[in-house]
């Protein structure tokens, strides 16, 4: 239907294309990112165990503070789902036995010790069932479904052998400018 | 009545016979029949709903559970599997109960199929099933919306994500599928006229289609600026009232759109949750806004409830809510609050003679209050389901 | 090997061979009984829900007292499972959706109104996940696997379309004489 | 560094920049490599345990949690699929773990398909799987002695229950079902000798079975009253010293059978784990006695842990146990008692130079002690498994 694919070109164009070299941004701009990820703080809690406290780890670095294994930390500002650092990964690296996703949704979160908004890239790692450790939801930014690279509820185990989602990393893939270039 | 020679065949001690008690009761409890499986009635009372279990756990592991919301000691009367982000419908006309599913061969790898399962809704067996093609259904956190009917019932529309957007047709009757209709840049399925679907696009417009006979798109059709995604974002459900889909919007405003023709067609005059009384939906303290998962119901007599949080912040809109805010969008006013008894995520509203109010809540209890006087009448406790997300009145 | 034929032979000569009519009790005469039940009362504690609470069922009949959603009602003294009363069905029924086991794992509990010792079968129902409501477990009379027929670990969804254990009734099947016949 | 411009592509607000801050931290942090998936040493550390997860909430979806007992931080390590009553077995030489599992085509329903999967331990992905025939594996809360390594390794024996009882002959070399043999009345596989296994039996004789180098039965032979499992029944699953099972009564009997020939030898002169002091293991008060799931284990120089509970009565066997007595039993002696945390369900040692006693506990949690002093070092929280059942230590 020709209606449809005039359409699609609306759609692309009103979306800017983004220039990075990486097949997630460049599928950014081409403005059709979302995600993989689940829903709801609330139910994050009804869902972990009451005696999953466990002791706080941390970066290493004075620049990237707070606690990977915490929902508080900065990164994880648009994050829905399992958090790999309490899975046997880490926050940028899937646990052994996924595939991580090759393309994500991206949140933009600012680091309180800096002061920059950097673009975190929410990749989910895929093959194994529900890692069931430190779910974790916050929707800042996060949009209806309708704005797929703004919302955090679609399974983004796409383009991966298996579409069963394990946990989501929070990588930094950039810093954010604050107007549109 | 037959006795046993017990030592031989367990081997445990056997308790010994208290004559008293025997006296009382001078004959021993019958023996019972088996097998034994309960069966539904053909037709569910008004007071039994679907509760969507997303089993955040084991999210492969998704289940239907049914429930009487009438039955504090008995709540839950059987479950539907819903494997992997399901979705699901129900045709009490036809007794059916429809699951959109994913499997994989070996549990979590080897090969995808994707399927409608048909279940029987006197017996929770399956019945049949029609396979999706090509692996490419939507799977995300439970939306109605990406699995509904339309042609009456006959068909059913099932959204697929790759990313690339579509729409699979399949004719329930004849169990086979029938087309796909590309629809890049729009997401969800709002069934509109008697033979098509809207969706919600991008850029903020409203896109219906129609369908000819064989499933395949006659016609579409736009119409503009239905929402302001950045600063009105809707809700993804809306609440129905005849064919008028009512959506609420992350600060609280409800826009309706009319479906029942063949091009969707918003209606003038939105208007805030909190009009008519002085506490404000948006900017005020608290800061009411609209949170949770379903957060938007009707019921027969087309009032809307939207489950309400005064915490609202960017972001909030997810986290639940603590009052539910019954509104007339025909007068375009709110007409009372409801205080829940936790942090509701779902809400639907029975279509009983005396309608109920369910409310799921984050901690896995059910609530049910009185619709019409917001009254709470009973809990479910967390009785039915491990992560209760959608609610769905048959 | 023919060793094994006459170990068969010795075993069933060594055990009562009972007279009902019923497959499940002919079958463990035979002394082939088992269970497909679930283990551990504390493992119950960690699964069930803290806020699960549910109000008090009865059976209406003063002789068969106690709360069939609750683990420490008369009948389920063996038992290993989701209680079925929780799940859709009854103590004695499946609920929707599942078969019952034909074959399955019996008790001996004594019923605190009249005193007598009754024989429960421990039926599983199959073809749908984990119940999840009011897990229950125990064990008097329980022995090891290698006497099935006393044994509740075994999955008993054997024999039925589907293997897969959904929750367990228990019925009462007759009553125990305190002396083999 | 690439900045993008975000409110394009997010239509979110986007946060000011703090100057101070930025001049603080002149540079941003970097760009983070994707994709980007964390891989295991080809060698384990021996602190290294899988965990059993019995999933009950969601049986068909068991797994192992790979778990790095001296890490409170980041316990764990990875899961492997361990579907529906799998069982699992490692061979760090070959640096493979095997779990035979059980799978629906329809998740649920459907054709039934059973097979062994083989996973790298280095990268804990599938390399390959057995399947096995007739849909007849043995379904049950886990028990490690329903799957086992005999001829040194290279081949796998799995039983079977329908309830028809054999054992089935896998060769794990050469991917393939060799045969099964016929095991009525007898259960759990015990490796014996080189090439064969021993099963106990209903009648409290044990049962030992030599294999041909096609898989086939070569010979059997059967040694009476090895338990009586009315009086003093044993568990099933013993804890091994080299080639002798230890296995543990209801009562705290404490029994040997030696397994290195080609028939099973039960050891001479079975003792009480309380021999050796004033508390009594069986009718003493409190009425200590084992209480658990994986009650005995073993460390490096032969000694046994006993799970102990002092609750012991008729049916408490599965209820846990709050100490772990630690026994040797060449002197037939116990040497100590360790206080848990807890009621452990599960206890194992770890065969590191300072070897580590793991207690899964009822609630989820897994506590480390020092298993030469019993004193608690650690706990690792209930951060691994929902239900964990069995540790094995590879």
């Amino acid at each position: 239907m020709a209606g449809f694919d005039k359409f699609a070109e609306r759609m692309a164009r009103g979306v800017a294309r983004g220039t990075s070299r990486r097949s997630l941004l460049a599928w950014l701009g081409a403005g059709m990112t979302g995600t993989a990820l689940l829903p709801a703080l609330p139910v994050a809690r009804a869902s972990t165990h009451p005696d999953a406290a466990r002791p706080e780890m941390t970066s290493g670095t004075p620049q990237d503070p707070g606690n990977p294994a915490s929902c508080d930390y900065w990164r994880y500002c648009a994050i829905d789902g399992f958090l790999c650092s309490c899975c046997g990964g880490t926050v940028n690296s899937c646990p052994p036995g996924t595939e991580m996703s090759p393309i994500t949704w991206i949140g933009t979160c600012t680091n309180p010790a800096d002061g920059r908004a950097y673009i975190i890239s929410y990749n989910d790692c895929c093959g194994v069932s529900s890692c069931g450790q430190c779910l974790c939801n916050r929707n800042e930014g996060d949009r209806p479904q309708v704005r797929p690279q703004s919302n955090n509820d679609y399974n983004w185990c796409l383009g991966t052998e298996s579409s069963i989602y394990n946990c989501s990393v929070a990588a930094i893939v950039g810093t954010a400018l604050d107007q549109p270039k | 009545m037959r006795s046993i020679g017990l030592s031989l065949l367990l081997g445990a001690a056997v308790p010994q016979s208290a004559s008293a008690d025997t006296r009382k009761f001078p004959t021993p409890l019958p023996e019972e029949v088996l097998p034994n499986v309960a069966v539904l009635p053909g037709i569910w009372p008004k007071s039994w709903v679907l509760i969507h279990d997303l089993n955040f756990a084991s999210i492969l592991d998704g289940k239907l559970a049914l429930v009487d919301t009438r039955s504090a000691d008995r709540p839950l009367k059987g479950l539907v599997r819903a494997a992997q982000f399901a979705n699901e419908l129900v045709a009490p006309d036809r007794g059916e109960i429809y699951t959109a599913e994913t499997f994989y061969g070996r549990l979590t790898r080897g090969k995808r199929t994707d399927a409608i399962t048909i279940w029987d809704m006197k017996t929770l067996q399956p019945k049949g099933e029609i396979i999706l093609p090509d692996g490419k259904r939507q799977l995300s956190v439970t939306y109605p919306n990406v699995f509904q009917f339309t042609n009456g019932g006959k068909w059913a529309l099932v959204a697929n994500f790759t990313p690339a957007q579509s729409v699979t047709v399949v004719d329930l009757h004849a169990r086979k599928v029938l087309g796909e209709i590309d629809l890049p840049g729009c997401t969800q399925i709002y069934p509109s006229g008697e033979r098509g679907f809207s969706s919600l696009c991008a850029d903020g417009s409203v896109f219906s289609v129609t369908l000819d006979d064989k499933g395949q798109a006659a016609s579409s059709s736009s119409v503009a600026k239905v929402q302001d995604i950045d600063r009105q974002p809707l809700f993804g459900t809306p609440a129905m009232v005849g064919r008028t889909a009512w959506f609420v919007s992350y600060y609280g405003m409800v826009q309706g759109i009319d479906l029942s023709g063949p091009v969707a067609k918003p209606l003038p005059g939105a208007f805030s949750v909190d009009k008519g009384d002085g506490a404000k939906a948006d900017g005020g303290t608290p800061q009411w806004r609209p949170g949770g998962w379903q957060v938007i119901a009707s019921d027969a007599k087309g009032l809307l409830y939207v489950l309400m949080s005064p915490n609202g912040k960017e972001g909030s809109h997810k986290d639940g809510g603590t009052e539910v805010w019954v509104v007339d969008p025909v007068k375009k006013a709110r007409l009372s609050r409801i205080a829940l008894k936790g942090q509701g995520l779902a809400i639907a509203v029975t279509r009983e003679d005396a309608p109920q109010l369910i409310v799921a809540r984050a901690d896995g209890v059910v609530d049910v209050h009185d619709a019409a006087t917001g009254a709470f009448v009973r809990t479910l406790g967390a009785t039915v389901a491990a992560n209760p997300i959608v609610i769905t009145v048959p």
